[in-house]
């Protein structure tokens, strides 16, 4: 049935328990950003330093697949290079969008895997999104905020 | 109860949708074959851009046109075909009241009163208002059931406001404000109010004459017409106080270079070519409407809320939100710790159309606590059935979800 | 020259007008059916309120939509579907330039440059404007070939404007301006330009990106699409200047009491329920014309106009306006001293359906010293035989009323 | 043929040479309305005493309808009570517009007669009116700018 391919156990899981909910009281990156189709919102705080996303938090409510999203977002990017994390959003919109995507299915995550049911349900892309772009945004506007090297691109590694 | 209307609706028939349960006609409602000809016919046969040609084809564009204007004024009752502006939808209508007269009338420093229970269409272009002119906005709140607190609204109209904005029906909770009773105390404390009626007049009988509105909006797309029609009106002591928004194309008299005059009402809220194929549809629209009848229709929907409110009260872990009588056919619920986006995909995996999130009413969100509900509304052409197939659907997602959540 | 484009038109073989030389498509053009079956299925399919609801029917209507707004970034050469807002017809696209950036961006005392040849909806938004901000509304001339003088445009530039307004094509002269050259020249004297391409979309092929516009605004109904539908393009550079009009519902991204955000763009300048359908229609009319293509459509024009202004020539007392090279498929002209409404009541007798009047350009009516001209236009329904069938018409009201005037 | 029923010999005749074109230097009532849909113009000056149109004349340029209207309405009104050039306007709205007309019948006026084929030309009803429109609007000025006996309806003959 369509519907388990995107109510994975996974997704469940993260749903009921999520991973670094809360508020970094230490943040220098700080976004809220609002799905405007559904009011559902999140608030994402990062501590980001020498390049690195040294610590994540997440706060707000959603539906199951906004909040597992966002729960196994911040598993992910704790401790990635900045460079890193943008590709890798990228990549997970790649799969949300079009259940494509060479790059996760290369790396066989399981956590990031789950969520390729969602491009089954185009209605529910922005839900998988919304943390995704808070955080790219807010990356955004810390590198503006702060233009040194952290937040160029030294390795290459980022297209 | 109608019954057989389904087979009117050209969607329902569609391979994509032949099981569908469609439970979100507040949003925008089906259209009859009837409709969708008349403006099939007129693009067919008769499309000219009106007021405009001496040649007989433009002639009978503009004979549509107007036709349908006067078609709306006895629909809901206007004194005059001149009462009517045809506009984008409800929402433009309701800015261009806040352009076009309060931006003329309120002074800084005066209150504009709205209610807690708006959709933002009828609640930002007064925000906004309020903001260009210095003006104070304040608010009529909703008790626990919905309904307006009218010791609140009678406080408030002390203070004089110069306008008062609300809704007829919340589309969020179902509640039907007293109108008439309340324009009539509005009125006597010498305030103007604003009426929206996206909700009210697919579901019933609207007479803006005996309810004394001052302005009065709606929605073609609401109420089985098409999309890009929606009407504005604007009782004839306003027309003189009512200045154009939009400026261009047939809404003038004469222009020189530095300086214009305005064509007569309604024409001069009424800038550039128009949707003429919107307002014929929206005419057959009324015409469809009328043979049933808006008692019938009303009667219909009545039907169709109480069966529903009966059986999702039986349902465990729901909350109900809005009053509890005398429901309009719109419902917001919520079950358990579902949320209503999941509740939305599980029940359209069944073929079930339900709305989630805030519907644009951010406010009543704010005041239930909730971030989002589910709503289920219905029109004439959904059954009993329809119904059941909602509650099946409902318990089959407390099972589904029940294990997680 | 294209052929046989006329059966794909219902209203050519309506009873009513089986005999029609339809001659005002400057005014409105007619569909073809493809366009009128697009949006018929739209309704009959998936006919949802796009953007807000979380089921498939919603969803189609939500890809329908933002299909509709790829596809017309693409036939203008847009940069990105970003850059497209829907409007309801060109003239509110205007206006909405006006409300939500000029407002905001030009400052008392300031020169806003218009040029003689506008229709009034590239006009009246800016003598308001001019009047709202105190700035300065000032004109740039056409010489008597309906050329814009270029030289006195020069000369204004050195002023420094904040804003040019002006059209591609004239819908009075069949003046085609060099857009490109005098954006390019406007720009380096910074100033914003508007471009009306109400009457270039439909004919010619039409790049926003190599012309370097600014903000662009045509009309769907006037290039095949179909009523109730128009396009604003706002080149990205402008996305943060560029301020919502219309309040309410889906342009928002939250709402509190007393201070709202709004959604991204294109979405915060669609205020409320827009019209799908409408987008849907004009996205099949791109389709039918991008399967002719647009080169072979202006090529098609062209030798229609040159034809007419060839026999036009020929007439006895007859007064041409406009330019007599390089003119685009509208012609405007007076014959003796018969009235322009007198002889298109004349001609429609005889089922040719001319335009007659000021054609919302009353300042070229004032240039030219007339209070009206005729106006024949052409579109790629119309053939050598409907040119020749005019002239016989304006033969024959010389006879008529030649006695007498 | 229709056209000829337009078209009749006195509207051209009219049209051809208006009667009391022009602006009156003593006029009282002054008033110039636009047709919106198609520019064209009338200037309408009037004398008004005692409740009568002493004189009347207009200017303007337009169509052989609404000129030839105008021209014939100010043969009409001249020495006319104003409570009855009221009712003439009335009489001549419904002849143009739906061709019956019994008390214009009644008067076998060949003048106001020749304006009944206007009826079957929807288009140009708003031609064969602008004279008198103007005319209505003038005389309602008046009476807010005057209000005595004279503007009101002393005689009943005013419906
Ligand atoms: C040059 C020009 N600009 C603007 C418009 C206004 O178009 P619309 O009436 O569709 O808003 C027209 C059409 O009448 C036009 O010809
Ligand atoms: C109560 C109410 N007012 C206004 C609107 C706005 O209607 P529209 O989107 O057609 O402008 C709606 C519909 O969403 C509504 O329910």
């Amino acid at each position: 049935m369509a519907l388990d391919q995107l109510y994975q156990e996974i997704l469940l899981d993260h749903y009921k328990q999520p991973r670094n909910k809360g508020v970094l009281d230490d943040a220098n990156v700080r976004l809220e950003l609002k799905n405007p189709f559904c009011g559902d919102e999140i608030l994402l705080t990062l501590r980001v330093a020498d390049g690195f996303v040294e610590d994540v938090a997440f706060a707000g409510s959603g539906c199951v697949i906004s909040q597992a999203s966002a729960s196994v977002m911040t598993e992910k990017i704790k401790g990635m290079r900045v460079a890193q994390v943008r590709e890798m959003a990228e990549q997970f919109s790649e799969l949300v969008k079009t259940g494509h995507a060479e790059a996760v299915s290369a790396q066989e995550d399981d956590d990031l895997e789950a969520f390729r049911g969602v491009c089954e349900f185009p209605t529910r892309v922005k839900c998988a999104m919304l943390a995704w772009r808070t955080l790219l945004q807010g990356l955004e506007h810390h590198e503006h905020a702060h233009p040194h090297p952290v937040a160029s691109n030294p390795s290459g590694a980022q297209k | 109860m109608l019954t057989d209307l389904r087979k009117e609706f050209p969607l329902f028939s569609a391979a994509a949708n032949r099981d569908l349960v469609y439970l979100d006609s507040a949003a925008t409602a089906q259209r009859p074959q009837r409709v969708i000809t008349a403006m099939n016919d007129f693009y067919a046969q008769d499309n000219a851009n009106p007021h405009r040609g001496a040649y007989r084809l433009a002639e009978r564009a503009t004979q549509h046109y107007e036709a349908a204007r006067a078609k709306v004024a006895a629909f809901i009752h206007a004194a005059a075909a001149e009462e009517i502006i045809f506009t984008r939808n409800a929402t433009e209508a309701v800015n261009f009241i806040a352009y076009g007269w309060a931006d003329h009338h309120v002074q800084p420093g005066e209150v504009i009163l709205v209610t807690e229970l708006e959709h933002h269409s009828n609640l930002v272009p007064w925000q906004m208002l309020a903001q260009r002119r210095g003006a104070i906005l304040k608010y009529i709140e909703f008790d626990d059931q919905g309904h307006l607190r009218l010791d609140q609204m009678e406080e408030r109209l002390r203070e004089r406001p110069r306008l008062l904005a609300l809704t007829q029906v919340s589309n969020a909770l179902g509640t039907i404000n007293p109108v008439a009773e309340i324009i009539a105390r509005a009125h006597e404390a010498g305030v103007v109010v604003v009426v929206d009626g996206a909700q009210s007049v697919p579901h019933m009988r609207v007479d803006v004459q005996s309810m004394q509105a001052d302005f009065f909006v709606f929605s073609g797309h609401k109420m089985l017409g098409p999309l890009g029609i929606g009407v504005l009106y604007a009782n004839q002591r306003h027309h003189a106080g009512l200045q154009p928004v939009l400026y261009g194309g047939d809404m003038i008299s004469s222009v020189d270079y530095h300086h214009s005059d305005w064509n007569d009402m309604p024409w001069k809220m009424e800038a550039g070519t128009q949707h003429v194929a919107g307002a014929v549809g929206l005419a057959a629209a009324i015409d469809f409407l009328g043979e049933i009848g808006m008692e019938a229709v009303a009667e219909h929907d009545h039907t169709l809320t109480r069966h529903a409110l009966e059986q999702l009260q039986k349902l465990d872990r729901i909350i109900l939100y809005g009053p509890r009588e005398n429901h309009a056919a719109v419902i917001s619920f919520n079950i358990g710790a579902i949320h209503p986006h999941d509740l939305a995909t599980f029940l359209d995996q069944r073929g079930i159309a339900i709305r989630s999130g805030h519907h644009c009413a951010q406010l009543v969100m704010r005041k239930l606590g909730v971030a989002a509900t589910a709503r289920a509304s219905f029109y004439l052409y959904n059954t009993l059935e329809d119904v059941d197939r909602l509650i099946d659907g409902l318990n089959a997602a407390k099972e589904y979800f029940g294990k997680w959540l």
